[in-house]
């Protein structure tokens, strides 16, 4: 985990949910990257972050395509993220016993009957899934980020005021580990559009 | 010790690589070519274990030329870097992994620009403007934070790396004594003098 | 028995935050050893003259000897001269006596808050050894890595982009302080196991200074000893016991 | 007599054959015509291009392929085999230089063909290669040409300076394209020579002419050109002429050699499988 | 005489001919015809459908997600091929499966869409195998890709049961491929824009399938084309309503339809 | 060196082999191990996993059986979810309650759930709580503990109700109260405390040292459900207020023979309390280097190419 660093937070909104992470990709206490994407798009509506050691998040972001690329082609729709969460859950518990150095955090919009629902959910490095109602964090800051999200987070923020909240975790959060920072990238997606930020952090 | 920087710049990538092969304590050689030219438009800078260096980079060599004369037209700079990675990060899950670390500097003759990848051994890769292994590291990713400009002309970047080289020599206690510094662009590949 | 370890970890959070003319010092009751709680109360705040409050955190033992031995040497400092110890003067005893067990520490995060004698509210924080630092606000702690960043951003700014035209405030009101410190404890309480049962907050307001910012609170006990002085209260709140 | 002998590969029948591997070179027979010319210090390559079809993309026809920086195959039969097999080629020649740090030599690389199509005349349950090779190329620090032959059954022969013939010819129509170079063959030709007496022979089996020939020459290690359209026609004008000027004196000659061809070209038509 | 090599596909007959194959071949000039026209900035696909029915449900299609399509002759093979097959449907059903596989594992191995030619070279040499290994029939299916890759950017490509493939400007598979090649040879300009290439695909469907009327129940249709602001190409399948509501704009529709309604 | 690694993998054309690799066969993937190890060498620490303090419980009363459990559930001492589900589904009326490693309980639970499903299917018959306890041993067993699910397995058969505990190595217990997890000791005293036999007239047990629900023939548990779920909720409540590792709610479910009732949280008695101060920020406190949007606003209309509007009865 703190090999190259990195967090990934996501929180629920009123009709819409957040993910976001930092941007550094160190070599233990040497920063390597300031660009390091850590947060995949798996479907239009669904994001997966990858908290962890950098050579898992690739591999295992491009295990996660593969599998959710086939299941589109062939079932001709969407992974929905409950689904894709028990596809990261059993592809990480398959590896018990030599686990992926790895964090996943999910986050997307769920259709039902009654338009669409946020969901996210966190796994640990051997996929047990956590689907919290509020927020769900990984990586190096994680505790800082449990205690400021606890503090930070409330009910029903529109897509605007949650990405501030995000935003106030994430950065204030990083800035406290040593292990991540370096820049950060929000994502907020509601139902009709996935905004995209970069935000402006502390350098050191 | 081992040293390699690479930077971007307008329309190239510049590799450098320190030309020393030593065991221990002793330099065996002072001319060794790091900076393998696994196509056309394609420089990879190699270090790490001695041994496991020059077999995986004629391994990665073969593969891309097999590539080629397959396909009958190179792979991609990013399609490589992913390949790479790939390699690594299975040869990590076997017995004895390679402990290779590389910087992948290449053209893109599709989009019409450079592509730079810093890659070590464990199979991580990461797309930087400018990147370097060993313990020039320490020195050179500072002053390259300070000096690099992307979009900066071929001359300028070369004095950009000179600063990098000097700096170590300045203060790395047993800093390389000769470089072997390689451009790839739009013309290929070509062996610079600095 | 060559494998003995003297320390053990009793859990628990402390905070310390300083207003202009005033500095709360707060702190969690619960007292536990690995999944076990010793009890739900063992205050880890504690009054030290009218003016200074020191937080002790760590071990638990080790952290009441040391309050021990602080009041002791303000005692005898009463008894040279007729009078308080300065907070400043304060904070240096500290490091002396934390550093004079240097090779075999009292393993205690401390944090001493008060009222300076310029009137103003101080905190210090002070790692095992006695390494110390003025500061606005500080946790110690396990649950200090929840709750510091917490603090930078709500009372530091952190990250924060004022209004065009406006600047952050440098000090927080009292009421606002209060609110921002049992927020901080109910958010350590649902996310750290050793954090919980109850929350002892004590007030130092500086000399001459209203009770503003207290009226409306419910509970306020007042611990004041000497008149026309700084004043000293404590606020308790129940955390949840799980 | 044979009905029993001709299914399973691995079976002699009683008379000695593998009816597959003589069935497979049939099919060889079907693939258009490809001819290998060399010189003193230089290897042609010529195929019989099967026309492309107004719609087709002509990249994708491909019968000429480089094995690697200094072999060049052409190969006539099954394009789906061929296309397996030059990709098992492939591979060996990267691997070769991985594993041994130098490049293939011609002669191994044709040996490790052969081999292949060798192993699929004696494994159970599969069928050989319907292809035969024309393999030419340079050995690595050598300035001799080399030229070699493949076929269904895995032989394969390296026609060299001291055998009687040194061109050789595959596919449709080759028996008369072999005939015809060993007649008009000679020593230590010039490059201009070899790519004469190459598209000579082949236009003794195209009837259409220079847009239907392709040619490779090897000229040196690694330096491999393909002859433009343009070249080609130029240099079959000038054979033209020469027929021309020739044409008086050998009318009957040529007339008889004329109805001997049409008369193949019809069979060899009727025949024609699909799989080319 | 040919009978004693016709029945094993491994077998060459004496005169060097692979019976299996050229049986193979001849199941698909009966099946359904497909239609690929490549055009300068994009392909065009259509297919004519067997299965029909009054009773088939269609609602496969569906309105939410999935791309289009019944499913039986035009496949997404991945984000940058389209597939249209003639044949046995289900020899198609299991080739579909192996392109998609191969073209993701291409994807994981060089994080880059797979290459339209890599794609059907991959396929035809499974089709080889198939004609070369024992006890194996070969698969009795042609495929046309229409594909874009940065290297030769829009192609098309037609491969054949014996494993064989090549690139085409236009072609045809299946029934009356013949007619519809002749037609395409007659009208096929060189730089034809999509929307030409639409309108003569469409007609050349119209006069070699054996229906009169062309209506979204008889057909499949395709396009890819580039999608500039996504730098990406963008593959669509379309579905039935779409199908009709473009053979009205060509004036190609079903002339009568209530006529047929109510006999 | 070794050859087989350094050769470029030559590609086969295998041509039996059309499945798709998608899915991969069942059992464990070891393949990243070695690497581990090699990593762990170099100093790469391995993350922390998910692990359930707990206080998980179940007791016998007089027509089936109750299981009860926090939901707290911790990352060292860090609560990692505060609502978790630690009861599982095993059957209908077989459930599962689970300590230990999270993703361990999970999974085997899991596991047997859809064996015992195949086993359902293929004798046709409703399950037995045996079935599943000898499934969950001889799993936990095959992994000499490495595996570290704690359990809690009850439920009712035809043969009446039963309780068991699984140990991770594979060890059983059958008793009419149980307790596992962290807080199994402040729960066990609740039990001790307040479980009662409660036998019928004219049973004494069978010697005074023995209880009398030792031998299983004369036990006839007769504890009300109300009286039962509130011990059971007592226990787990003893385990949250006095165990660290546990935590939050209270889970239960009751099962009888002709009914199962999950009862989700079922008491709450830790709901956080409201915050003190509202915490939002002003739109802009965040500084943005950059934004980009993606419209997901497809049109699903559909569109002729060209042409007129549509008009398609």
């Amino acid at each position: 985990m703190e090999y190259n660093g990195g967090s990934v937070i996501a929180m629920v909104g009123k009709d819409c949910v957040a993910i976001a992470s930092d941007l550094r990709f160190g070599n233990q206490a040497l920063g390597i990257a300031s660009n390091f994407q850590r947060i995949f798009p798996v479907t239009d509506r669904t994001y997966v972050g990858l908290a962890g050691l950098g050579t898992d998040v690739t591999t295992l972001r491009e295990r996660f395509r593969y599998r959710v690329n086939m299941y589109t082609i062939k079932e001709e729709r969407d992974i929905e993220p409950q689904t894709f969460a028990h596809l990261v859950s059993s592809t990480l518990y398959e590896h018990r016993f030599g686990p992926y150095f790895v964090e996943p955090v999910i986050a997307g919009l769920e259709n039902t009957s009654s338009g669409s629902k946020p969901f996210i959910a966190a796994a640990d490095l051997i996929g047990c899934l956590n689907f919290a109602k509020d927020f769900v964090v990984a990586g190096t800051a994680s505790s800082k980020l449990y205690g400021l999200a606890e503090g930070l987070w409330e009910p029903d923020l529109g897509p605007e005021d949650l990405f501030e909240t995000i935003s106030q975790t994430l950065l204030n959060g990083v800035d406290r580990d040593a292990f991540s920072g370096w820049g950060a990238v929000v994502h907020v997606i509601t139902k009709d559009r996935v905004v995209t930020r970069t935000l402006k952090g502390r350098m050191d | 010790m081992e040293t390699s920087f690479a930077l971007t710049g307008k329309g190239y990538v510049i590799i450098a690589a320190d030309t020393t092969a030593a065991r221990s304590i002793v330099k065996m050689k002072v001319d060794e070519d790091k900076i393998k030219e696994l196509g056309t438009h394609l420089l990879m800078a190699y270090s790490g274990e001695p041994g496991d260096t020059v077999q995986f980079a004629e391994y990665v060599e073969r593969n891309i030329r097999l590539y080629q004369i397959r396909n009958l037209y190179p792979l991609r700079p990013p399609a490589a870097a992913s390949w790479i990675r790939r390699s690594l990060a299975q040869s990590l899950r076997s017995r004895n992994p390679y402990s290779v670390n590389l910087l992948l500097g290449g053209y893109d003759q599709a989009e019409n620009k450079p592509n730079l990848y810093w890659i070590d051994y464990l199979g991580s890769v990461v797309e930087v403007p400018f990147a370097a292994h060993g313990y020039g590291s320490y020195f050179a990713l500072s002053l390259l934070d300070r000096y690099h400009d992307p979009e900066a002309p071929l001359e300028e970047g070369l004095a950009t790396l000179k600063r990098c080289l000097d700096e170590v020599a300045k203060r790395l206690v047993v800093s390389p004594s000769k470089y072997m510094v390689k451009v790839v662009d739009k013309d290929g590949v070509r062996e610079v003098e600095i | 028995m060559s494998s003995f370890n003297p320390y053990t970890q009793n859990g628990g959070t402390i905070l310390a935050i300083a207003g202009a003319d005033f500095s709360v010092v707060a702190g969690d009751t619960r007292q536990s050893e690995g999944y076990n709680i010793q009890t739900r109360y063992a205050p880890k705040v504690f009054r030290l003259t009218d003016r200074a409050v020191l937080a002790v955190n760590g071990f638990a033992a080790d952290g009441n000897m040391f309050v021990k031995k602080v009041k002791q040497r303000l005692e005898w400092y009463r008894h040279a001269h007729a009078k308080d110890m300065p907070l400043r003067s304060i904070a240096r005893l500290i490091q002396t006596m934390l550093y004079s067990r240097r090779f075999f520490p009292y393993y205690v995060y401390n944090i001493l808050g008060g009222i300076e004698e310029d009137g103003s509210g101080a905190v210090y924080s002070f790692d095992p050894v006695g390494s110390y630092e003025r500061e606005t606000c500080r946790a110690a702690g396990p649950a200090q890595s929840l709750l510091q960043p917490f603090l930078d951003n709500q009372i530091y700014f952190k990250n924060q982009q004022p209004a065009p035209g406006m600047s952050h405030p440098t000090h927080l009101p009292l009421q606002a302080v209060l609110a921002l410190v049992i927020d901080s404890f109910t958010s350590a309480t649902e996310r750290h196991i050793e954090v919980g049962d109850g929350l002892e907050m004590y007030i130092i307001l500086g000399k001459g200074r209203g009770l503003q910012g207290l009226e409306g609170v419910k509970g306020v006990q007042e611990l004041t000893i000497s008149e026309d002085g700084e004043r000293i209260f404590v606020v308790r709140r129940e955390l949840k016991k799980d | 007599m044979s009905r029993s002998y001709d299914r399973a590969l691995t079976v002699f029948s009683p008379d000695g054959h593998l009816f597959q591997v003589e069935y497979a070179l049939e099919a060889v027979r079907k693939g258009t015509c490809a001819v290998g010319v060399r010189g003193k210090s230089v290897a042609v390559l010529g195929v019989e291009k099967k026309s492309v079809l107004q719609l087709q993309d002509p990249r994708t026809v491909r019968k000429v392929v480089m094995l690697d920086d200094h072999v060049c195959l052409a190969f006539a039969g099954l394009t789906a085999d061929g296309r397996v097999l030059i990709d098992k080629a492939r591979v060996e020649c990267q691997s070769h230089r991985l594993t041994v740090e130098d490049p293939v030599t011609i002669e191994y690389i044709t040996r490790h063909i052969a081999g292949i199509q060798q192993k699929y005349t004696q494994s159970g349950g599969v069928r050989p290669f319907g292809i035969s090779t024309l393999i030419i190329g340079f050995d690595p620090h050598d300035t001799r040409p080399r030229l070699y032959q493949t076929e269904p059954s895995g032989i394969y022969s390296a026609w060299k300076a001291s055998t009687s013939c040194i061109a050789n010819a595959i596919g449709r129509s080759s028996k008369t394209v072999r005939e015809f170079l060993e007649k008009n063959y000679k020593e230590d030709m010039t490059r201009e020579e070899s790519i004469k007496l190459t598209v000579k022979s082949l236009l003794e089996v195209v009837q259409t002419g220079a847009k239907n020939i392709e040619i490779s020459v090897m000229e040196s290690y690694g330096k491999v050109t393909n002859l433009e359209l343009s070249e080609i026609e130029a240099i079959v004008a000038e054979i033209e002429r020469e027929k021309e000027a020739d044409a008086e004196r050998k009318r009957s000659r040529l007339a008889a050699t004329a109805a001997g061809q049409a008369a193949m070209a019809t069979r060899a038509d009727a025949g024609q499988s699909s799989g080319q | 005489m040919a009978r004693r090599y016709d029945s094993r596909t491994t077998i060459f007959s004496p005169e060097g001919r692979l019976y299996q194959i050229e049986y193979a071949m001849e199941a698909i000039s009966h099946a359904g015809t497909v239609l690929g026209v490549l055009a300068k900035d994009g392909v065009v696909l259509a297919a004519e459908k067997r299965v029909t029915g009054k009773l088939l449900d269609l609602s496969g299609a569906k309105v939410r997600g999935g791309y289009g399509g019944s499913g039986e002759k035009m496949f997404l093979l991945n984000s940058n091929v389209i597939g249209g097959v003639a044949g046995i449907t289900s020899d198609a059903n299991s080739l579909v499966n192996y392109a998609r596989t191969v073209a993701q594992q291409h994807l994981l191995q060089y994080n880059d869409d797979i290459p339209v030619e890599v794609l059907a070279q991959r396929l035809c040499d499974l089709k080889q195998g198939y004609t070369q290994y024992g006890g194996l029939r070969p698969f009795g299916v042609s495929i046309l890709y229409a594909g874009y890759d940065p290297h030769y950017q829009f192609q098309l490509y037609h491969s054949d049961p014996s494993g064989n493939y090549s690139g085409w400007k236009a072609t045809c598979i299946g029934a009356n491929n013949g007619t519809a090649q002749s037609l395409l040879k007659q009208e096929y300009k060189d730089d034809i824009s999509v929307e030409q290439a639409i309108s003569l695909v469409l007609r050349v469907m119209s006069k070699t399938m054996d229906s009169p009327t062309l209506g979204s129940e008889k057909l499949e249709f395709a396009v890819l084309t580039y999608d500039e602001t996504a730098k990406q190409p963008k593959a669509k399948i379309y579905r039935p309503s779409e199908i009709d509501a473009l053979l009205v704009a060509e004036g190609l529709a079903k002339k009568d339809d209530d006529a047929e309604m109510k006999s | 060196m070794e050859c087989g690694v350094r050769c470029p993998r030559r590609r086969r054309v295998r041509p039996f082999c059309t499945q798709t690799a998608m899915y991969r066969g069942p059992g464990f993937d070891f393949s990243n191990s070695l690497r581990n190890d090699f990593l762990q060498h170099k100093g790469v620490a391995l993350p922390k996993a998910t692990s359930t303090g707990t206080t998980i419980v179940g007791c016998i009363f007089k027509d089936g059986i109750i299981l009860g459990a926090d939901t707290r559930a911790t990352e060292g001492e860090i609560v990692a979810d505060k609502n978790c589900e630690k009861i599982h589904y095993i059957a209908e009326s077989i459930r599962c309650c689970g300590a230990g490693t999270a993703a361990d309980t999970e999974f085997v639970t899991a596991a047997i759930s859809s064996n015992i499903e195949l086993h359902a299917l293929s004798t046709g018959r409703k399950p037995r709580v045996v079935a599943a306890m000898t499934m969950l041993k001889q799993y936990l067993f095959q992994y000499q503990g490495h595996v570290g699910a704690a359990l809690v397995l009850g439920g009712v058969d035809s043969t009446g109700a039963h309780l068991f505990t699984v140990h991770p190595h594979g060890s059983t217990d059958k008793l009419p109260y149980v307790t596992m997890g962290s807080g199994s000791l402040a729960a066990m005293a609740v039990f001790e405390n307040g479980w009662k036999p409660n036998m019928e007239v004219g049973r004494q047990p069978l010697s005074p040292a023995l209880p009398s629900w030792y031998s299983n023939d004369n036990v006839r548990p007769a504890v009300q459900r109300e009286e039962a779920l509130k011990l059971v909720c007592d226990a787990v409540a003893a385990g949250i207020f006095n165990d660290l590792g546990s935590g939050s709610n209270i889970d239960a479910c009751v099962i009888t023979a002709t009914h199962t009732e999950m009862l989700r949280n079922f008491v709450k008695p830790n709901e956080r309390v409201a915050k003190e101060l509202k915490y939002g920020f002003r739109h802009g406190t965040t500084a943005i280097k950059s934004e980009h949007i993606r419209s997901l606003v497809v049109s699903e209309e559909i569109t002729p190419i060209r042409g007129e509007a549509m008009d398609v009865s």
